[in-house]
């Protein structure tokens, strides 16, 4: 099970909810059953977030997988100077 | 009406015609495809432009190009000779003493007319010496660093 | 005209002509000396077409004649050039250090006393300096030579006293005193590469006892133009320029100056430490004086 | 704690040899932006808004175009509508609305320098005289320069159509404040009630410029066959190509950009203000345009970093333990939304472990440029209010501040602010080595004191790629695409060249343009080193591959029977081989025989960025009598992950210091009452120059980032944090003064003094 830490900036789409298990494999499938969950949270995560895999920021994770009992946030996309 | 100036820049001969209110800056880049010499504030604030007139360090946006009439200009690319760098170029480029590189020219010169000058500055001649040229890469550090270096290598070559 | 011209004269008397024929044609002239303040000006303020007179090549604006009757500095004699005399430097230490903080060894190689004299910025080194030292104008023009004090010549901000067709040839200062000396002081926020904020310059002489004989205080960036301040010269005369006396100096700086705020700095602050610069530069020159440097 | 890496794992990393264009730069035949023509060039300068806010009436380019010389004039109506949507790639943030409505205004000028109008001449004196000769007509509207007048209920709106962003509902009027962001965790209340000690103030930064030293400069030329070239100098040459398509609504196949040689970005060169408005002069005038800022057009109108106003409030246990922050963090954007508000609040408490937390952010519209990104950004403001703060605090409960630091660092598995658990991070590292430095010791005179403060940055990845061309004689051409902006070609040189087992001096480096190079994102985040770096790396991973393929073929053996071991290809222990090992020379003089040119690649989308701490040592003396400060000694001590070229990562940590200098101690835009900024040059924008300086000490701490193969992490950005609070809190520590605003001008002292004097 995965331990997703949903962003604050949502918490209006997850009714409050702040981190919840997930039995997701990847990306996609996370995605899919937040999307159900809360529907509209897939297009605002990929607006402006990154996926974090156990603290490795993906800024484009599509294809990733998620290990098993991995740690899961989401954080602003961020560039630099 | 255009001025025609006669000078001599990197030891060659060269004549140009040129506006009065011209800079030699601007003669220097555009009529002379002396690209090397910089601008980064065209008020003298800078030192980009540094360049030897009568071996006299200073700023080319600060000199009117119709000025240069019967004068010796030496700019970055007069420099080196076809053999070997200038020690100061040598010593910064071993100290890193670079990073953007647009502050470097104008570096190159002044810290040759210092080591001319003052063979063995001390490192607060060297930081005042050098406070025409701005650099915002490097914190001076390693600028200060490579032209003593270059100064004690070439008191070394003379001694 | 529609376009900028450039001449530089060979001598005295081409410069005087050329000057005078220019202003019967009605054509706008500039003088050159070092150009630092003008180039910058020609490229941001007024872009006018011009004919700009190069006084560079006139013998009598280069040359520096230190002698018994006092120090004869050419108008576009450059800091550089200055400072590279030690000659002057042991006898007007505060007059080349002033001219030496004018901007970085590049502007040094091109501006000149004069010219920053002419340029008549409210902030401008040599100035306070040159008040202090007394030294007078000498000035050329189509009715001849005249002579003008320092601080009458200039009269306002970026305003001098010359008339059209007229120039600055020399700066004339004053033989020194024995047991005298000069400092010149100013404040700015970085060490090198500013305007001043505020400034003095101190020129005074003491007796063999120690007990100051003479002295000019001249301010500067506190008021239009700068300052002679005679108070201040007064509370150092006739005193041992012991603290209290550079103290007192100090205050009358400070309540001399008319200072302005703007982005260099408050009124408050130019106030303040115009006083501490004054204050600073006469023990300098107390300490110079009695040091044996005149 | 993360562990160190050993020299030993190298042969060529951490060496320090000559940067592969170093003679280019030094003899002045490095060609930078402006110093590109062509036959037939144009110059083009701006018109510019005199208002800081104002409509645009009327245009009237007339006189103008009746200039002799004068080819070419542009206004807003000559570029296309364009669509709002998040600038992608880029830094900093923004919209490609804005963008190009900053890039020449249409019905409104926002800002004191906004460009109205553009002409392109035959000389730059025509084009000037042109541009005086333009005649507009606005109607100022009241202008908005500080972010307490632009979040007022009543304040004028720059943009009557922007809605906050970020409330739970879409409010019911638009407003200055462009987006609001909060982050939180545990229970404030209970952690301030909890504390014994409690510090709370509200920190300034003024709006600052990162400087660099050589202006916005392009060169475009048009073609009839719709196809443009540009060549300017950007940190991004993919950036300005996929901003200028978008600008001018066409496709980025028609737009070539080949990156000139760059004097300096900091982040400031990673949009577009030129490129645009030169490729549309060109257009029209049928010739090569070049375009390059003044000094004075680059403060005005390009892309300063955001001015700050932060409310901080931490309480702490008597034993120094943290128990609550908060923070109430505003940014200004300028004249467009995108201020780097998100960074900061993500973070302001980056560097502690904190149980209860809870940062406010606003991202706030005002009549100045749009800002642009500025090393770490959106750092520096916020670890000036938390680290000044975190010093206060050590004085109140009279702790040595490494000591109170280290109680509530961050380490290896603490749940960072902005979310997942750091690993291998070097905070403590870094807090030790300071704690230990020599210049932590040194004796105080009187009117000197010593700061202390911490840097972090996030540190990126994104897309990079990499060719290797190998030679004929085994030598090496490494082909990328970011512009080199302070010796990444040296980096690149060192890792292929370290990879291939071939001597530095044997590999050159090519910074190709955007139709020679794949796609790679900008030189900024501090990826250069560590995402094209490891594009370079896996480039020669591929090389060496095919290199055992070819080895195997020449010696007739299967490919699996043999390895790449120190810089050859040799058979494995039991193959039958009778030749010698086989160098990359060896093998790349017969490769016509065994398939042709050894050519590598890769391409990739880098993660693991590692974070990177640093921590600042400042000593200075204050002239009681002026507020004068003087730094008299500045130390620098920074985890880098494995320095690839350590002189390099030293001038960034040297660079960024003074950088970070100047910003405590004299940079400011000083702005009248009517938004003109006052001291727009470089003679009034203080940076520090040569003599106001004393040498930077740097200690680099080399704690490896698993995220690269040769645990490189960023640090081109970090360098820049620690220096605002550092120099504050020296100041604060020689003065006994507690200075909550920047710069830390004399002016500002002093007034502090006196009041303090009572």
């Amino acid at each position: 099970m995965a331990r997703v830490f949903l962003p604050q900036q949502l918490h209006r789409l997850t009714g409050g909810a702040a981190e919840l298990e997930l039995g997701a494999e990847d990306y996609r499938s996370l995605m899919a059953e937040l999307d159900r969950r809360y529907p509209g949270f897939r297009q605002a995560i990929e607006q402006d977030f990154a996926l974090v895999i156990d603290g490795d920021i993906i800024n484009d994770p599509l294809l990733e997988t998620l290990p098993p009992d991995s740690e899961i946030h989401f954080l602003h996309r961020l560039g630099g100077g | 009406m255009k001025q025609h100036v006669c000078s001599t820049v990197n030891g060659e001969p060269v004549e140009f015609l040129c506006a009065a209110d011209e800079t030699a800056l601007e003669v220097l880049r555009d009529r002379l495809s002396l690209t090397g010499t910089k601008e980064g504030c065209g008020t003298g604030d800078c030192g980009a432009c540094s360049v030897l007139l009568d071996d006299r360090l200073v700023c080319s946006c600060l000199v009117f190009a119709a000025e240069l009439e019967g004068r010796r200009v030496t700019t970055v690319e007069g420099i080196a000779t076809p053999e070997a760098l200038h020690p100061v170029q040598q010593k910064l480029l071993e100290h890193a003493a670079l990073q953007c590189g647009i502050c470097t020219p104008g570096v190159v010169v002044a810290a040759k007319a210092l080591i001319d000058a003052n063979p063995n500055p001390t490192e607060e001649e060297t930081r005042y010496w050098l406070a025409g040229n701005l650099c915002r890469c490097t914190g001076y550090d390693k600028i200060i660093r490579a032209v003593m270096d270059a100064a004690a290598e070439m008191r070394g070559a003379t001694s | 005209m529609e376009s900028f011209a450039y001449q530089a004269p060979d001598s005295l008397d081409a410069a005087v002509a050329l000057l005078a024929e220019q202003r019967e044609a009605s054509v706008r002239t500039q003088i050159l000396a070092g150009g630092t303040d003008m180039i910058v000006q020609l490229r941001s303020v007024d872009r006018a077409p011009r004919m700009i007179v190069d006084i560079k090549r006139i013998p009598e604006t280069r040359s520096i004649k230190l002698g018994a009757d006092g120090l004869i500095l050419g108008a576009a004699v450059t800091g550089a050039e200055l400072s590279a005399r030690d000659d002057v430097t042991a006898i007007y230490p505060g007059l080349v250090e002033a001219a030496d903080l004018i901007g970085s060894t590049q502007i040094q190689g091109r501006a000149s006393v004069g010219g920053n004299l002419c340029n008549a910025s409210p902030a401008g080194d040599t100035i306070p300096a040159l008040i202090a030292n007394g030294a007078i104008c000498q000035i050329a023009g189509p009715g001849g030579w005249r002579e003008l004090p320092v601080e009458d010549f200039v009269v306002g901000v970026g305003r001098n006293a010359l008339e059209p067709g007229e120039f600055l040839v020399a700066l004339r200062l004053p033989a020194a005193q024995p047991r005298s000396a000069d400092a010149y002081l100013r404040f700015t926020p970085r060490s090198e590469m500013d305007i001043a904020v505020a400034s003095a310059g101190v020129r005074l002489a003491v007796d063999e006892d120690g007990v100051c004989t003479e002295a000019r205080v001249a301010i500067g960036a506190v008021a239009v133009t700068a300052l002679l301040v005679p108070e201040a010269a007064e509370a150092l005369i006739g005193t041992r320029l012991d603290d209290a006396a550079c103290a007192a100096a100090a205050a009358a700086s400070t309540a001399a100056a008319r200072p302005i705020s703007d982005k260099r700095g408050t009124e408050a602050y130019r106030r303040t430490v115009v006083g501490v610069l004054t204050r600073r530069a006469a023990v300098i020159a107390r300490d110079r004086a009695l040091g044996g440097q005149a | 704690m993360s562990e160190a890496i050993k020299a030993e794992d190298f042969k060529q990393i951490g060496s320090r040899p000559i940067r592969p264009d170093g003679l280019d730069k030094v003899t002045g035949r490095a060609n930078f932006g402006a110093d590109f023509s062509l036959p037939g060039m144009l110059h083009g300068r701006f018109l510019r808004s005199p208002h800081g806010h104002a409509r645009i009436r009327s245009i009237d380019v007339k006189a103008a175009l009746a200039v002799p010389g004068v080819k070419a004039i542009v206004t807003g109506k000559d570029f296309p509508d364009v669509e709002p949507g998040d600038i992608q790639g880029g830094e900093g943030g923004g919209d490609y609305h804005d963008m190009a409505v900053n890039v020449m205004a249409r019905d409104k000028v926002l800002y004191h320098g906004h460009a109205v109008a553009a002409v392109a001449a035959t000389s730059v004196r025509a084009a000037e005289e042109a541009v005086r000769a333009i005649k507009v007509e606005y109607e100022p509207l009241p202008v908005v320069l500080d972010i307490d007048t632009a979040m007022a209920p009543d304040a004028p709106l720059l943009h009557e159509h922007l809605y906050t962003e970020g409330l739970p509902e879409k409010p019911a009027r638009p407003s200055n404040v462009a987006q609001v962001m909060e982050s939180s965790r545990g229970d404030i209340e209970a952690g301030f009630a909890e504390a014994d000690v409690i510090i709370e103030r509200t920190y300034y930064t003024p709006t600052v410029h990162q400087g660099y030293i050589e202006p916005h400069a392009c060169l475009a030329r048009w073609g009839q066959d719709e196809q443009s070239t540009v060549w300017c100098c950007t940190q991004g040459s993919f950036d300005v190509r996929s901003m200028t398509a978008r600008v001018l609504d066409i496709s980025v196949s028609s737009l070539k950009v080949i990156p000139t040689e760059i004097g300096g970005g900091f982040g400031g060169k990673t949009t577009v203000y030129l490129e645009p408005v030169a490729i549309v002069l060109s257009r029209l005038s049928g010739r090569p345009v070049k375009l390059v800022m003044t000094r004075e057009e680059v403060f005005r109108a390009s892309g300063p970093a955001s001015a700050s106003k932060i409310k901080l409030k931490i309480g702490a246990r008597k034993d120094g333990k943290l128990t609550a922050m908060s923070a109430w963090m505003a940014y200004e954007a300028g004249a467009f939304k995108g201020s780097p508000m998100v960074p900061g609040v993500m973070c302001v408490f980056a560097p502690y472990d904190v149980p209860a937390f809870k940062a406010e952010g606003y991202d706030v519209l005002v009549n100045k440029p749009k800002v642009a990104a500025y090393r770490a950004p959106g750092a520096p403001q916020a670890l000036f209010a938390t680290e000044s703060a975190m010093d206060e605090l050590a004085r109140k409960l009279n702790m040595d501040p490494i000591e109170l630091r280290l109680k509530n660092a961050v380490r290896d598995g603490s749940q960072a602010a902005y979310g997942p658990k750091f690993h291998a991070i070097g905070m403590e590292a870094c807090l030790q080595a300071a704690r230990a430095h020599p210049n932590y010791k040194r004796p105080l005179g009187p009117n000197q004191g010593r700061g202390v403060a911490v840097g972090f940055w996030f540190n990126v990845g994104m897309q990079s790629s990499a060719e290797i061309h190998i030679n004929e004689d085994g030598t090496a051409t490494v082909i990328e695409g970011n512009p080199d902006i302070g010796g990444s070609r040296a980096s690149m040189a060192l890792m292929a060249a370290e990879e291939l087992g071939i001597p530095y001096k044997d590999v050159r480096v090519l910074v190709a343009d955007t139709e020679a190079a794949g796609f790679t994102n900008v030189t900024g985040g501090s990826r250069v080193t560590f995402a094209t770096g490891m594009a370079v790396i896996e480039a020669a991973r591929d090389i060496i591959s095919q290199l055992k393929q070819r080895a195997a073929a020449l010696w007739n053996v299967d490919a699996d029977m043999v390895d790449w071991v120190d810089g050859k290809v040799v058979a494995r222990p039991g193959v039958n081989v009778e030749a010698d090992p086989l160098s990359l020379a060896d093998i790349a003089a017969q490769s016509a025989k065994t398939g042709g040119p050894l050519l590598g690649r890769a391409s990739l989308n880098a993660r693991g960025a590692g974070p990177s701490f640093s921590v600042n040592l400042c000593d200075v003396e204050v002239d009681p009598d002026t507020g004068k400060v003087d730094v008299l000694s500045y130390t620098a001590i920074q985890d880098a992950g494995k320095a690839i070229h350590p002189s390099y990562v030293e001038g960034q940590m040297q660079g960024g210091a003074v950088q970070g200098i100047g910003w405590a101690l004299n940079e400011e835009y000083i702005f009248d009452a009517e938004g003109v900024m006052e001291n727009a040059g470089f003679l009034d924008y203080r940076i520090p120059v040569a003599s106001d300086l004393p040498m930077i000490d740097t200690q680099i701490i080399e704690i490896a980032n698993p995220g690269h193969p040769y645990g490189v992490r960023g640090v081109g950005e970090t360098p820049i944090v620690a220096p605002l609070a550092a120099v504050a809190n020296a100041v604060n520590a020689a003065t006994g003064l507690q200075m909550t605003e920047l710069p830390l001008s004399p002016p500002r002292i002093l007034a502090a003094l006196e009041a303090a004097k009572g």
